[in-house]
């Protein structure tokens, strides 16, 4: 009797697996299975943060602009063309005609006004359906006007340089007003734009389907359906690429990239773009008060060998604290600390802080944060290399975020960072200003105060000519590079990897994914 | 006449059986129902009956394991909650008890010495050496060599380590011994000897014995007197040896011709089927052939016409007014 | 006076005698010294980066197991981290069972709202889901090797308090217990002195158990990063970092997973043995199920014999304890037969061996560790013993039956009075089901239960001892049988009980002698064991009384209890209180029997006879007084010659 | 029966208002908070307070915790900060992925380990025993995140049988098949080690009711020996294990936080640890509950079907 269930159990699991060998893992034609690195938080452009969401709404959603492929500049997106008054106060942009947002409803000046409105205006009726977590980016906007259907205005009361690339910005794609009044907060799971994709379905942690758009203005997309699946765990994802469960992944981690670019079945996309990956350290107290052990890290602390070893070349490294995919603000005089132990110590001696104990805060992951434990286990020997004893503190995300950004008064001498901004402007003006202390509302964590670096963001940020906010911007970073109150460690190559089978896909430097015109064999 | 040592008057107890929803009791079992008797100084009394008629609940009541529902308990005139509140280790000194499984009431991590010494510490303030001469003098009176102390209870026969129990309940010189069925998980040969151990240790320190079994010849050995105990109360008490001569009540007369006498042939009408399932009246009437009417009111326990004084059964109709 | 081994010793001598408790000693204990030993050996600094030479293979110079992704040595990272875990894990196992097992003491002693209001706090944990509460206390007090440690003991807290509190359950109302307390013992005294001594071994096994599952659990929770911090290595934390690399340097997560592996295995090896040794279910050596019959050595054959035509016939009988390769017999040369319709009374005291002897008459005797090592039984002349196991089945239950002491144990107790009986019928007999329901129904009220209809449908433990007794009888005349096997069918029973059962059993008996329609010379032949001579007498013509695994005197129950040949009978029957009786039982037997399996070469009885000679140290053989009755004693053996 | 079942039931709630205090204080212990997860890296110590205050996270704990929980008894869960949805409608997406995971890791452990316990004690000593035994050994003894990766490393990227992770094939046609597929290899690595411990538990119950008086009694019946086993010895064992079987459940479910991570299984367990990084309070205190009374379920059921196998035990006794 025994036996007997025995042999039956065996022949089912014999069934079972010989069923397995059938399905063999394949992702449909005309469909791009997208690996995505976490479950999209919401569809709601306005009360997203995150790159991995960020990723789905480029391609259900339009913005008034959009930077021209393969570079950080904007150019006419929902918006045929706009102009700026001569103080830099006026924006005023002209909309494209005939434009359905994807339920349906009219795209127009209305629709744009609705949009601003509802992250600015405090008693807007659908104020309720945020927060908004990214709307400074456009807090500088006093009033939005219809001018008519088709044309929208802008008033600020002082110029704002980074506008433009800022509605560049996912936070500035435009969502179906009808589609928020009708779903109110639940609009993040029932989104409607007037991308090349329109969303189909969301399964919790399964997937996010996207369907061609048949009537989009800029052209059909090149595919039938678009499967975004958070996929966590990157080994599983890796696991994923290579059983063919998937066409597309994102943020392949460092050391699996010789292998899908060692195999023709696969291809390699990299892209460097505005990231800064970074160690703030803290000026207010401690041995780091000092230039010269500032300084000292910079020179003790191996980059190359970080970037070429732990990260793989998935990044390069960082000379100063503006990277320079933002090609037009970037100082290319500006030369990387090098790798030099010996000078380090000599600073170190020269200040006085041989033996010192610096407490480190290394989070576990997090956005742009690019293998954060190995990187602070290998600063961490790098520094015990010049005489100093760093004690790791690792932080969840979150928890790290909530340490950090607070200030590390009286918590711990350096923390990493990373920045993914789309402006030269953002980064420097919101983590360097003497008036972007945490105490006042900004992300200077480590207080460091320089008036001549307040002066020149001031003035950046302000002007309307490009070059003369360059020349600004480089004279900045020469003063910051010098002043070292950050550690520069690298700038990440954004990486992705499709089957072979994909076309012209390509990486862009805003990290955005943009699957318009790809298509699939 | 002296006072009695040990008095149970109209004691009662009854146990929860089910608890509802609020932690209310829905059904009560009871185990002891309404006692009274007595035991004089110097006395054993034997307590017979069959298992669960609330013979070791009675014992257990006697030592203070377990209050009784009502009535009350006098050791020494004085009632047993009063000796729990103010002076619960001279009660302590003074009664004891011995269990029925010798392997286990030792407990089998501790050695001899540690259990004997224990019972010292706790019960009086000997000095070291006092305990120890105390310990010598206990383990001589039960018969045990002195290299007893240093082994576990494991490590003895049951006989051996009842003695050991007895030792312990002794030490502390008690004046009222309970032995709950001190002898009936031994052997035959071995009962022997445990029996005349105790009688032997009654002549000799005048113990007062409670002695619970449910083995009629092994109380008759023993006790000068006995109580016979069905479902909770007692149906027939007196002087032993008139008690099993002219058994009264019908449940006692069963139970004597029940028990199997070398050489004689049991006569049995085997009808006589337990049951039980009782509500009022005497709890024996389902069992006995004389049972009429007025069984069904609780017969209380009166002195048996004719008998020498002391002899008291609880039935409508005894068997001797029968006869 | 059995033993004189220290507990410790014994410990030791029991955890050895399972082989792959000590396998899991040994390489526990190898893990424990080299990790002792670390840091002396001569390994890399583990927290040495050398990121020019990482991820290198294992058995790549100057790197035996090869190196991680920041360079650093995976070999000495492996045995520094071992260390961490293993602290981490012992110490949170230690601080589960030391809170759990307060709890749970302090909860199973004083019940009531004590208990409840503890066991609820504890049951919330418990529901809890395990890895969630870590998880959650981790992020709480922040990352780190003490408060994963902290998580991980408070999440286990449960199954000790749980365990430990069923343990003090248990032993609260046991009779030592009350003695302490009747001492004068205070609650403090009772826990401290009483209840914790005695489940102590229950905690040590609970480690032993479950300090391979918090080893587990804390590597789960480094593996999600919330254990040791960096630089420090721990096993989880090495593979949670190494599993990114498991595609393209598959060592690095690998090596870590095995040695955890490993370290579990070892512990929950010697968990096992330490829960053999001290648990008290598992005692007297490892647990070893009998098996359907026992085991019976040699494949002899009474050839030289005369078949005997009485019923039953019992030769040269010798029933071994075997165990650790050595044999102890139970049973000696036992000599006996039963004639058709005749009641067999075996009396003797716990230990002289009858229970096994009437076990051994159809190979039931418990194996292992039991064996029979010498002897026939023959039914009808055809030996039992060595038939193949489905005839010997044919047998049992259908020719030769039995009747159990303890009525409650020997039914099976989830399983209807009805369903035990049918079953019974329906095995040997091929009636349909309708017709062994009403079969079963006769029985019932044959063995006099009233209203058959309702105890059909009810449970062993619905029924009072009596009638489950007589369910067990029912059960075994179910199939008519010819030999009745009764072991101690009466002890457990009030001795009204007893009285009606024995009254049963011996109408029962009488009508079965005059059922025999077939016409061959039948009846019931029933051996009856027991303890208790007033028994032997009311029910059987002839007594065998047993000592020290050996007959000592057979006869005519009349006969023996009227004059006792063997000095043990004498003295047993001296020693038997007689109700009624004028004459006062004086002393019984000096001594005690020889244990089980330790009998003496010569008598027996010799330690505790009066008349003992130097003669009672050779074996002493059974001698035929007259021809029926036998005794074995070297004084009879004088008279006789 | 009835009247037991509702005396269990009452007795939970003691147990459920436990959970609910222990899993809002710890979140209220947690360092960081929605608003922070909310803000992502752009949380000033301003904006954090200004959300929080519009959270209602600033006011005193007790208040939070009464206006939490008599939300929930009126069924309402509160809404997700970070997935910015109502909580309930969450846990009812993700509560059948983990009840079907959880349920087929239990039949899995069931069917093995009652199986393999039972063979183990049948053939006690002998070869199969010894297998049965170190397999259930490396089964309890191995980390079932580490089986997990191993699985997925042999059967999804060397032999390529198995699909990695999911419930579907994305863009599937979603058939049963598919599932299965999907549900093999998490269900048997989450089962595995469970079913070790059953197996273990199954073999220790059926040798211990081996050598109970019963079994001698069925043998001494003639029984054969199969029935011995099956009918008398198993179902005696049975009896003590489904209160196990009721906390290998708890098991099960705790287990499937690690099963769901690595296999991204979109059930609840997966989605806990997520949001007890995102700060979701309201999401991992809906969760928990949920999750717990779950386990509270599976063990009154436990208890119901010991008290249905097992006549001793009286149906009315607390």
């Amino acid at each position: 009797m025994l036996k007997k269930q025995i042999r039956v159990m065996l022949l089912l699991s014999f069934l079972l697996l010989s069923f397995g060998l059938t399905i063999q893992a394949a992702t449909p034609k005309d469909v791009l299975v997208v690996a995505q690195i976490a479950e999209p938080k919401s569809m709601d452009p306005a009360t997203v943060t995150a790159v991995n969401d960020f990723r789905i709404l480029m391609n259900v959603y339009d913005g008034l602009v959009r930077y021209r492929s393969g570079t950080l500049e904007v150019e006419p997106g929902l918006a045929e063309s706009w102009t700026i008054s001569d103080d830099g106060k006026v924006y005023t942009f002209s909309l494209r005609q005939g434009i359905k947002f994807h339920d349906g409803s009219p795209f127009n000046a209305e629709a744009v006004k609705f949009n601003f409105d509802r992250m600015l205006v405090k008693d807007h009726p659908y104020a309720e359906t945020g927060p908004f977590p990214l709307s400074f980016f456009f807090s500088a906007i006093k009033e939005t006007t219809v001018v008519d259907e088709y044309t929208v205005r802008f008033r600020m009361d002082d110029p704002y340089a980074p506008l433009l690339s800022n509605l560049a910005y996912p936070t500035g794609l435009i969502i179906s007003p009808e589609a928020v009044k009708k779903h109110g907060k639940d609009v993040g799971r029932n989104p409607a734009g007037t991308g090349p994709y329109q969303f189909r379905e969301w399964k919790s942690n399964q997937h996010v389907i996207l369907d061609r758009n048949g009537s989009y203005w800029d052209g059909q997309a090149g595919l039938k359906s678009v499967v975004f699946r958070p996929i966590t765990d990157a080994n599983t994802r890796v696991a994923e690429m290579l059983s063919g469960g998937i066409d597309m992944m994102v943020e392949v981690p460092p050391d699996n990239v010789a292998t899908f670019s060692s195999n023709t079945s696969y291809a390699l996309h990299e892209q460097a773009g505005p990231h800064l990956w970074f160690l703030i350290l803290n000026l207010k107290e401690g041995p780091l008060q000092d230039k010269r052990v500032r300084q000292a890290l910079n020179y003790a602390i191996n980059k190359q060998a970080l970037v070429e070893n732990v990260l793989q070349n998935t990044a390069t490294v960082a000379s100063g604290p503006t990277p320079a995919a933002f090609s037009w603000a970037y100082n290319d005089a500006l030369q990387p600390y090098p790798y030099d132990p010996a000078k380090a110590r000599e600073l170190v001696k020269a200040a006085g802080a041989e033996g010192a104990t610096l407490t480190f805060y290394v989070t576990e992951g997090g956005s742009g944060m690019l293998d954060p434990v190995p990187m602070g286990t290998a600063i961490q020997a790098d520094l015990k290399a010049i005489g100093l004893n760093v004690k790791i503190e690792t932080y969840e995300w979150n928890t790290f975020l909530g340490k950090v950004n607070p200030g590390l008064e009286g918590k711990a001498d350096m923390a990493e960072m990373a920045w993914m901004t789309n402006d030269p402007d953002t980064l420097p003006f919101l983590a360097l200003r003497t008036s972007a202390w945490p105490d006042q509302g900004g992300f200077n964590s480590g207080y460091y105060s320089n008036p001549q670096v307040d002066e020149l963001l001031e003035q950046a940020r302000v002007s309307t000519s490009q070059t003369v906010r360059a020349a600004l911007y480089k004279e900045m970073q020469r003063i910051v590079h010098d002043d070292a109150p950050w550690v520069f460690v690298a700038n990440w190559k954004q990486n992705a990897v499709t089957g072979s089978n994909v076309q012209n896909f390509r990486l862009e430097p805003s990290f955005l994914l943009l699957l318009h015109k790809v298509s699939k064999n | 006449m002296p006072e009695p040592l040990l008095q149970f008057d109209r004691v009662t107890k009854e146990f929860d059986l089910y608890k509802n929803w609020f932690g209310k009791t829905s059904k009560r079992f009871r185990a002891v129902n309404e006692v009274t008797w007595q035991v004089e100084p110097g006395a054993a009394l034997g307590i017979v009956g069959e298992s669960g008629c609330g013979k070791s609940t009675m014992a257990r009541m006697a030592v203070g394991l377990e209050l009784p529902t009502s009535g009350e308990i006098r050791f020494a005139g004085k009632t047993l909650d009063k000796w729990l509140k103010e002076e619960a280790l001279l009660l302590r000194q003074s009664v004891q008890m011995v269990f029925q499984d010798p392997s286990a009431s030792l407990n089998p991590r501790q050695r001899i010495r540690e259990i004997l010494e224990l019972q010292l510490q706790r019960l009086t303030d000997f000095r070291a050496e006092q305990r120890m001469q105390r310990m010598k003098e206990v383990l001589e009176q039960v018969q045990l060599p002195l290299v007893a102390l240093d082994r576990y209870p494991h490590e003895f026969s049951g006989g051996q380590a009842q003695r050991i129990s007895i030792a312990r309940a002794l030490i502390s010189k008690p004046r009222l011994l309970l032995l709950d069925e001190p002898v009936s998980a031994l052997d035959v040969s071995v009962q022997a000897q445990i029996l005349l151990l105790l009688e032997e240790m009654r002549k000799e320190l005048g113990v007062t014995y409670v002695f619970i079994s449910h083995d009629l010849a092994v109380v008759e050995q023993l006790c000068p007197s006995v109580l016979v105990m069905y479902a909770g109360s007692i149906v027939e008490s007196g002087p032993t040896n008139q008690l099993f001569q002219q058994r009264n009540h019908p449940y006692t007369d069963l139970l004597i011709r029940s028990v199997p006498v070398p050489g004689k042939s049991l006569e049995l009408k085997s009808e006589e089927m337990a049951n039980l399932e009782n509500s009022q009246g005497c709890a024996f009437r389902n069992r006995c052939s004389k049972a009429n009417q007025q069984c069904s009111q609780a017969p209380i326990l009166k002195e048996v016409s004719g008998s020498m004084g002391g002899h008291e059964c609880a039935c409508h109709y005894p068997l001797s007014e029968a006869a | 006076m059995v033993e004189k081994n220290t507990p410790a010793l014994e410990f030791w001598q029991r955890l050895n005698r399972n082989r792959l408790s000590t396998v899991g000693l040994l390489m526990l204990g190898l893990i424990f010294v080299l990790c002792l030993i670390t840091p002396w050996l001569p390994l890399p600094d583990p927290d040495a980066t050398d990121l020019a030479n990482r991820l290198k293979t294992p058995l790549t110079s100057n790197h035996l197991l090869g190196t991680d992704e920041l360079g650093r040595d995976l070999l000495s990272r492996l045995l520094w981290g071992t260390r961490v875990s293993l602290v981490v894990g012992f110490v949170a196992t230690l601080a589960a069972a030391l809170v759990g097992s307060l709890i749970g003491l302090v909860s199973g002693y004083f019940q009531g709202w004590i208990d409840s209001g503890l066991m609820r706090g504890v049951d919330t944990l418990m529901a809890f889901p395990y890895m969630l509460l870590a998880l959650a206390i981790v992020a709480a007090f922040g990352p780190g090797l003490l408060n994963a440690l902290f998580a991980i003991a408070i999440v286990n807290v449960p199954f000790f308090a749980r365990t430990v509190r069923g343990a003090t359950i248990s032993l609260v109302q046991r009779e030592f217990v009350l003695a302490a307390r009747l001492g004068g013992a205070s609650h403090f005294g009772v826990l401290w002195r009483e209840l914790l001594p005695n489940i102590l071994p229950v905690i040590v096994v609970t480690i032993s158990t479950t300090a391979g599952w918090m080893i587990l659990e804390t590597a789960g929770l480094s593996f999600l990063g919330l254990g040791a911090q960096p630089p420090t290595a721990d096993l989880g934390s090495m593979l949670g970092e190494g599993r990114k690399l498991l595609f393209t340097a598959p060592h690095v997560s690998t090596l870590p997973g095995l040695v955890i592996l490993i370290l579990v295995i070892s512990l929950n090896l010697l968990g096992d043995g330490v829960r053999d040794v001290l648990d008290p279910r598992l005692r007297g050596g490892a647990l070893r199920s009998p098996q359907p019959r026992t085991e019976v050595l040699s494949a002899e054959l009474g050839s030289a014999q005369v078949r005997s035509t009485e019923k039953l016939v019992i030769r040269n009988l010798t029933t071994e304890l075997f165990q650790q390769g050595q044999a102890k017999p139970l049973v000696r040369n036992v000599d006996f037969e039963l004639r058709p319709g005749e009641c067999l009374g075996l009396v003797g005291e716990s230990g002289c061996g009858k229970s096994v002897t009437a076990l051994s008459l159809a190979a039931l005797a418990a194996s292992p560790p039991l064996r029979i090592a010498s002897g026939t039984v023959e039914l009808d002349g055809e030996d039992i013993l060595r038939l193949p196991l489905r005839l010997l089945q044919d047998i049992r239950g259908k020719r030769v039956s039995y009747i159990f002491q303890d009525p409650l144990t020997t039914l099976n107790p989830v399983l209807t009075i009805g369903e035990q009986l049918i079953q019974v019928i329906r095995r040997h007999q091929s009636l349909s089901s309708r017709a062994s329901y009403t079969e079963a129904l006769h029985l019932l009220s044959r063995v006099r239960i009233p209203s058959p209809e309702t105890r059909m449908k009810a449970y062993p433990h619905q029924l009072s001892g009596g009638m489950r007794q007589r369910v067990c009888i029912a059960i075994a005349l179910a199939n008519r049988p010819e030999v009745l096997i009764a072991d101690e069918p009466t002890t457990a029973l009030d001795v009204t009980i007893q009285a009606e059962i024995l009254s049963l059993l011996n109408d029962l008996r009488k009508t079965t002698l005059k059922d025999s329609q077939t016409g061959k010379k039948t009846g019931l032949s029933v051996l009856f064991i027991t303890h208790d001579l007033g028994v032997v007498s009311t029910i059987c013509e002839k007594v065998a009384v047993m000592y020290a695994g050996q007959i000592v005197e057979f006869g005519e129950t009349k006969s023996i209890l009227e004059s006792p040949q063997h000095p043990y009978t004498q003295a047993l029957l001296a020693c038997t209180p007689r109700l009624g009786a004028k004459h006062k039982v004086l002393g019984g037997i000096p001594g005690t029997p020889p244990p089980p399996g330790s009998y003496p070469s010569g008598c027996g009885f010799l330690d505790r006879c009066k008349v003992a000679s130097v003669k009672c140290q050779d074996p002493v053989h059974l001698m035929q007084l007259s021809s029926n009755r036998q005794v074995r004693c070297v004084l009879k053996q004088g008279a006789n010659a | 029966m009835l009247r037991y079942t509702i005396h269990r039931l009452l007795l939970t709630i003691p147990v459920l208002v436990g959970i609910s205090v222990v899993v809002f204080l710890i979140m209220a212990l947690i360092p960081g908070d929605p608003a922070t997860a909310i803000l992502g890296a752009f949380a000033t110590p301003e904006n954090a307070t200004k959300l929080r205050a519009e959270l209602g996270l600033d006011r005193p704990l007790i208040e939070q915790y009464f206006t939490w929980a008599g939300n929930l008894l009126s069924g309402d869960f509160g809404r997700s900060y970070a997935l910015n949805r109502p909580v309930l409608d969450e846990l009812l997406e993700r509560l059948g992925p983990t009840l079907l995971l959880a349920g087929s890791a239990m039949c899995v452990c069931v069917l093995l380990g009652l199986i393999a316990g039972l063979l183990a004690a049948v053939k006690q000593y002998t070869w199969v025993d010894q297998g049965l035994t170190l397999f259930t050994l490396i089964g309890i003894s191995a980390p079932s995140f580490w089986l997990g990766l191993m699985a997925v490393s042999l059967f999804t990227v060397q032999l390529g049988w198995l699909p990695a992770s999911g419930m579907y094939t994305p863009y599937g046609d979603e058939s049963l098949g598919d599932l299965l597929v999907h549900l093999l290899m998490p269900a048997v690595t989450l089962g595995l080690v469970a079913s070790s411990v059953i197996a273990r538990l199954t073999r220790t119950s059926m040798l211990e009711q081996l050598r109970q008086d019963y079994v001698r009694t069925a043998r001494a019946k003639g029984e054969r020996e199969t029935a011995v086993v099956i009918r008398h010895a198993f179902r005696n064992a049975l009896v003590g294990l489904i209160p196990v079987l009721g906390l290998q459940a708890g098991f099960v479910l705790g287990g499937a936080v690690y099963i769901e991570t690595v296999f991204q299984w979109p059930g609840i367990g997966r989605m806990l640890v997520n949001a007890i990084s995102t700060r979701d309070i309201l999401l991992v205190q809906g969760g928990v509950m949920m999750v717990a009374t779950i386990y509270v379920f599976f063990n009154l059921l436990a208890d119901l079907i010991q008290h249905a196998l097992d006549p001793r035990i009286q149906h009315s006794h607390g």
